[in-house]
């Protein structure tokens, strides 16, 4: 077993990329060192992305956001730009784990983790967010519902990183946020999540919408029903009530120690709605 | 014995204070030392390989592969065990739980262990040994283990306490049956009856501290062992009987404890570390993992437990009757016999009849957890006894004030008892400004009562005053919360000192006599006992050295407040000798002073407790929030009353944890789903209200100071108390502990859909 | 002659009896004369039997009188956390 | 599997360490400093038992790799108390009994130190939420909320 901490992402990606047997990308390491430690995984490279120029920043460009991949999630709430543009994803970001976790984790991790539980997810997937990948093929960027493809399964191919997380500008009259329900108060995985976004039009109609919704199927959900539900609509009670049962109807949940299908089932919907009432306030709907 | 037990009510200097513990600056600074944190010199690392199955047969075990990799020291199986097949049934079950002989009897059941030179030689050794299983039939639900066709768990255990001896062998080991009066005839006299079942899941005690120990096996045929445990004495015992030695020659000393709540009441993997000790020739260091302590130490049982009771239209009960099934893992226990004892211990009834039944599982061994076996029986006969006041229509607490029991009252389980605190506690609850504040929406007030036993047992103490007049006390007790403070009080109140000059310390037991273990909340009661007696020896040789000093008969000499007087108007002009002053002398007096006290102490009074607390719903997804919380229990006499209120806010804390969301979790495949502190979810500090007490000092008459123990019963009233409260909140009664949202939200549904 | 009260699944292993009349001075002797009379109650002595003495609870002290006229009562000696 | 040398800092003293690779931070302190202030309660982030701060952030040392410490400054309980002088957190702990068995004490000292670092003047509310990450199971955390409030206040008047 080997542990490095290359400088520069052309190092990280060509010792990933030339690595035989299994390798393993330690950023906050709160998902790894605990598969180690419970010996589901023996990497015999780790790469620490940690001392990789600009990987540890959070950058506000014309275009929006990029958030270095080895950004804890405690600093994502200390960025007051990034809090007013996008305080979905911040608060999910911040659901993660315990403070101990919170100055370690990061929502890359995250994202490659591929639990389809993961907090920031949905709430990356409703704010349209994308991976920029880096490999031996050089760089790409997609949706980042294209990184997990099922539970702890990626579509990254053998020595690609994800360096940063894109998120758009902000748009006008927009909101987004995030609910998940846990049974405690704190240190729960979610037992169902949902992330909405939405942005109105000058009338407080809605203009467009993204619905995540987590721990309801293998990899995220993005309910596009569920999205035309809000589309032209004010959020009163009955597009709200017709939300919750769209987005019950688009779970396909399984029966596990954290919860049931029912449960999930019926959850998703209120959590949806919730998520929905908050994100409209947030874009300034009344 | 000369020692007096008997209450003498005398006036307090130190006892009811509240210094700082002995131990805190150790445990403030990281300096204190627990089970994992002791090292030896060439010291090995011990592991152990457990089984992945709920019930299998070992066939064979090939250890050859990891015997050969370099760094490995030893190997073990049961063929280096005794082998105690037609000894003791009891110690082959407990050295059968240590290390599987011939059946893997639950998931995490020891089956090898071996010692390495560091932890990744340990693992991969593991990896190395080849265990060869028949997969049997498994059964984990304590209601379909007691089924006549569910597979049998041990084909010998034949159900003890029939009237008749039966035939064929039953995963039910023991009946047992407590109660007087007629039952049939009392519910004649019913004008109301509720009767309903519950069930609760098993929960673990999740102490912090994982067990750990480090195992010292000498060739000259003596040991010692430095482990977290709730009982050195106990483990001396166990260990070097399952070992064949004798107990003298191992030397056991008990480190801080990180937490035991009973857990750490029985041996697990200690045996085992001494085993690999013997053959490696070296020290071995042994801890489990958190996913180790889960699986494979003892948790509590999962029950099902059916209750009905009768009360007439004045409110008075008039019968009482519950079937109790408890699971005790695959070793046969005494657990339904408790909760059968102590289901109805807290009312005055003519007709009352318990029955319990033992069951056998393939889950880990049933061990003691806080008030063992109470909780779950208090929480069916609570939510019942909660029911029919609402039925009769009068309120919950009055209902129960009529029907408590009280000084003179013959108790469910038989004795009659003397004076008890079931009545003023329940007082204390009805005038509670708790009860009367207002509630919000969605939220809903339960209130609950408790009951438990309390211990005594054989107790040894040495109190030793230096030659500065500052004194030493040894105490056998582990002291799992604070005791050391209480019990360097007790000292310093029974010699008329400071308690500055104190210093209390846990022995090991070569340096003192057989303790009990701290369990059963005899802890402060037992060793204060056994401090009083051993300082009034103290004193006696005190007043014979004083009466030296003077040269006046010792029958002069009495003790007062620290000091020696003389009594009679011819020793009137000699003023007084402090404890320190004589001590100054006593090379020259007849040498050191010490009071020593072996006693059995009997007689700790019964204990009881009401809680009150508020819960919200969310009746969209069946989330609950503990609004507040109010704990009412008599201490007897409260020795040091913070640490009094530290057991009854954490014995409340870990009865809201069971009540809503803790529970083991099995597949069907027989294995346990949430071995970790992720989704075994005990609470966290923002799930928790202030947690507020009130202590309550009803004089044990069995004890110089009244004390009773107050270490368990905190845990008894909450699940009631919590169920009571979410069905008022929700409308709807929940018989199913833990109430977890799905759980609460299936429950709402049904209710709505049933209404419809 | 003292009574003693049997909790009920010891009863049965006493011929049916809740309640035994034993002449005994002691726990001790009480312990010995059980066992001799009801050979059955033998094995449950030996795993450890506690004995409540008007309504407070012994373990281990055989020397404990048990006084005319009080109230006996064996219970199974329990486990405690 | 080759050993990893590691130059640090530990509660202000230079420190230099080998480990391996995959060892712990946790696992560094314990078993090669002989610093076993910081407890394994459950090696998986989830009971805080072993917290430390590294470069002023919180951390589960267990969740750390003893590796990833270069050049880092890493403060643990036995760093917290200025020679025999308490820090007011230790004695607040000590006066509100807001620790029984003592395992799960020295990760909430380190805890709470950094929670009030970052928030002098807590609510109870920040508090409970602030140490969520350490479970305590035997004081039903009352005892170890108020510590931290009576701390809070001793400390804003220094």
């Amino acid at each position: 077993m080997r542990y490095i901490r290359p400088l520069s992402m052309e190092d990280a990606v060509g010792q990933l990329a030339g690595s035989s047997g299994t390798a393993a990308i330690l950023a906050g390491g709160s998902d790894l060192l605990v598969r180690m430690k419970g010996g589901f995984i023996e990497p015999d490279l780790i790469v620490d992305i940690k001392a990789i120029d600009g990987l540890s920043e959070i950058t506000e460009t014309g275009d929006g956001f990029s958030i270095g991949a080895a950004v804890p999630c405690a600093v994502l709430g200390e960025s007051a730009a990034l809090k007013k543009a996008w305080p979905g994803v911040v608060e999910a970001a911040k659901l993660i784990g315990s403070k101990q976790v919170q100055g370690r984790c990061t929502i890359t991790g995250n994202l490659c983790n591929a639990s389809p539980a993961a907090d920031s997810v949905p709430a990356l997937v409703a704010a349209g967010a994308r991976a920029s990948i880096v490999g031996p093929a050089g760089r790409r960027t997609i949706p980042v519902q294209g990184v997990p493809t099922g539970p702890g399964k990626t579509s990254l191919a053998k020595g690609e990183i994800i360096e940063a997380i894109l998120l758009d500008k902000r748009a006008p009259r927009s909101g987004d946020a995030y609910l998940r329900f846990i049974p405690r108060t704190e240190m729960d995985i979610a037992v169902v999540s949902a992330g909405v976004n939405l942005t109105l039009d000058e009338h407080g109609v809605v203009k467009s919408a993204r619905v995540a919704l987590g721990a309801v199927a293998a990899t995220v959900l993005l309910v596009e029903e569920a999205a035309q539900v809000l589309i032209g609509s004010r959020l009163d009670e009955a597009t709200l009530e017709r939300l919750a049962k769209v987005c019950a109807g688009a779970c396909r949940p399984i029966d596990d120690k954290r919860g049931t299908v029912e449960f999930r089932r019926k959850v998703a919907g209120v959590l949806a709605k919730r998520a929905a009432t908050t994100a409209y306030a947030r874009a300034g709907g009344k | 014995m000369n020692f007096d037990p008997r209450f003498s009510g005398r006036k307090f200097t130190s006892v009811g204070t509240r210094p700082i513990r002995p131990d805190g600056v150790d445990k403030v600074t990281g300096r204190a030392r627990y089970g994992a944190d002791f090292n030896m010199a060439g010291q090995l690392v011990g592991r152990i390989l457990r089984s992945p199955h709920a019930h299998a047969r070992i066939i064979k075990i090939d250890t050859s592969k990891a015997e050969k990799l370099a760094g490995v020291k030893a190997v073990i199986t049961a063929a280096d065990l005794p082998d105690l097949t037609n000894g003791d049934a009891a110690m082959y079950d407990v050295l059968d739980n240590c290390m599987a002989r011939t059946k893997a009897l639950y998931d995490g059941h020891a089956v090898a262990a071996v010692a390495a030179i560091d932890a990744r030689t340990a693992r991969q050794a593991l990896k190395l040994i080849e265990v060869e299983y028949e997969l049997l039939p498994h059964v984990t639900d304590v209601d379909e283990a007691a089924k006549h066709k569910a597979p049998l768990i041990n084909d010998a255990i034949f159900t003890e306490g029939l009237e008749e001896k039966p035939v064929k062998p039953s995963n039910v080991t023991k009946r047992s049956q407590f109660g007087h009066g007629d039952v049939h005839q009392g519910f004649g006299q019913a004008d109301f009856i509720v009767e309903r079942s519950f069930k609760t899941e098993q929960t673990h005690q999740g102490y912090i501290e994982p067990h750990a120990c480090v195992a010292n096996f000498s060739s000259d045929g003596t040991a010692d062992l430095w482990v977290c445990t709730q009982g050195h004495f106990v483990y001396r015992q166990h260990c070097a009987q399952l070992l064949g030695m004798e107990a003298s020659k191992l030397r056991v000393t008990s480190s801080e404890i990180g937490g035991g709540f009973g857990g750490k009441t029985h041996v697990w993997a200690e045996p085992v570390a001494l085993a690999l000790s013997r053959k490696a020739g070296r020290p071995v260091k042994l801890v489990m993992t958190r996913d180790e302590v889960f699986r494979a130490s003892g948790p509590t049982s999962a029950t099902s437990i059916d209750v009905k009771i009768g009360a007439r239209k004045d409110g008075t009960i008039t019968a009482a009757e519950a079937t109790l099934r408890y699971s005790c893992g695959p070793y046969a226990g005494s657990w339904a016999e408790i909760g059968a004892m102590t289901a109805f211990a807290c009312y005055k009834l003519d007709n009352v009849k318990t029955v319990g039944y033992e069951v056998l599982v393939n889950r880990p061994k049933t061990a003691a957890y806080r008030a063992p076996s109470a909780p779950m029986a208090a929480f069916a006969v609570e939510s019942a006894v909660d029911e029919l006041a609402k039925m009769i229509g009068m309120d919950p607490v009055d209902f129960r004030i009529k029907n408590a029991a009280q000084e003179g009252t013959r108790s469910s389980y038989g004795p009659v008892y003397g004076p008890i605190g079931i009545g003023p506690t329940l007082e204390a609850v009805k005038s509670h400004p708790h009860m009367k504040a207002p509630l919000g929406e969605n939220q809903g007030r339960g209130m609950a009562c408790g009951f438990w036993f309390n211990f005594g047992g054989q107790t040894c103490t040495d109190l030793n005053i230096g030659m500065d007049g500052s004194v030493s006390l040894a105490v056998g007790t582990v002291d799992v919360g604070g005791s050391r403070a209480s019990l360097s009080l007790v000292a310093a109140e029974e010699l008329g000192i400071a308690y500055e000059h104190v210093k209390a310390v846990v022995a090991d037991t070569s340096s003192l006599g057989y303790n009990d273990m701290t369990d059963g909340s005899r802890g402060t009661f037992s060793s204060s006992m056994a401090t009083i007696s051993a300082a009034r020896n103290a004193i006696k040789i005190l007043r014979e050295r004083a009466a030296q000093m003077w040269d006046i008969a010792v029958d002069d000499v009495v003790w007062e407040m620290g000091h020696a007087v003389a009594k009679g108007e011819k020793h009137g002009n000699l003023g007084k000798l402090s404890l320190k002053e004589i001590a100054v002398e006593s090379g020259k007096t007849g040498g050191p002073i010490a009071g020593h006290s072996e006693l059995v102490a009997d007689g700790a009074g019964v204990s009881f407790a009401t809680h009150i607390c508020d819960i919200e719903v969310d009746p969209e997804t069946g989330a609950t929030r503990v609004i507040r919380y109010t704990v009412v229990q008599d201490a007897g006499k409260a020795v040091h009353p913070t640490y009094v209120e530290g057991q009854y806010q954490g014995g409340a804390a870990q009865g809201i944890g069971w009540a809503l969301n803790e529970e083991y979790i099995y597949g069907k495949d027989g294995r346990l789903q949430n071995p970790g502190f992720l989704d075994y979810r005990i609470p966290v500090c923002s799930d928790l209200p202030m947690i507020d007490t009130q202590i309550l000092e009803i004089p044990n008459p069995n004890h110089p100071y009244g004390v009773r123990g107050v270490g368990e019963t905190s845990i008894v009233p909450p699940l009631a108390a919590i169920a009571n409260a979410v069905s008022n909140a929700a409308g709807v009664r929940m018989t199913h502990i833990p109430m977890s949202p799905p759980r609460i939200l299936a429950a709402i549904e049904a209710e709505r859909e049933w209404s419809k | 002659m003292v009574e003693v009260t049997l909790w009920g699944s010891l009863g049965a292993l006493a011929g049916g009896n809740s309640k035994v009349e034993i002449e005994a001075k002691d726990i001790r002797e009480l312990f010995r004369k059980l066992a001799e009379q009801y050979p059955g109650l033998e094995p449950w002595i030996d795993k450890g039997i506690a004995v409540a003495i008007d309504g407070t609870i012994y373990r281990d002290t055989w020397s404990k009188e048990l006084p005319q006229g009080a109230e006996i009562f064996l219970l199974p000696r329990l486990a405690g956390g | 599997m080759a050993g990893v040398a590691v130059s640090t800092t530990i509660n202000g003293d230079s420190v230099e360490f080998l480990c391996q690779p995959d060892e712990t931070l946790l696992d560094v302190l314990r078993d090669r400093l002989g610093l076993t202030g910081a407890k394994e309660g459950c090696g998986t982030g989830d009971c805080g038992a072993c917290s430390v701060i590294l470069d002023d952030r919180l951390v589960c040392s267990c969740l750390v790799l003893g590796a990833e410490t270069e050049g880092r400054r890493v403060e643990t309980i036995e760093g917290m108390a200025h020679g025999d002088t308490l820090h007011p957190l230790q004695q607040k702990f000590l006066e509100h009994a807001a620790l029984q068995c003592g395992i799960c004490t020295p990760g909430f000292l380190i805890a709470a130190k950094d929670l009030l670092a970052k928030n002098p003047d807590p609510t109870e509310e920040e508090i409970r939420f602030g140490l969520a990450g350490n479970l305590c199971r035997c004081t039903g955390y009352d005892k170890i909320v108020r510590a931290v409030q009576d701390a809070a206040i001793v400390m804003k008047g220094a």
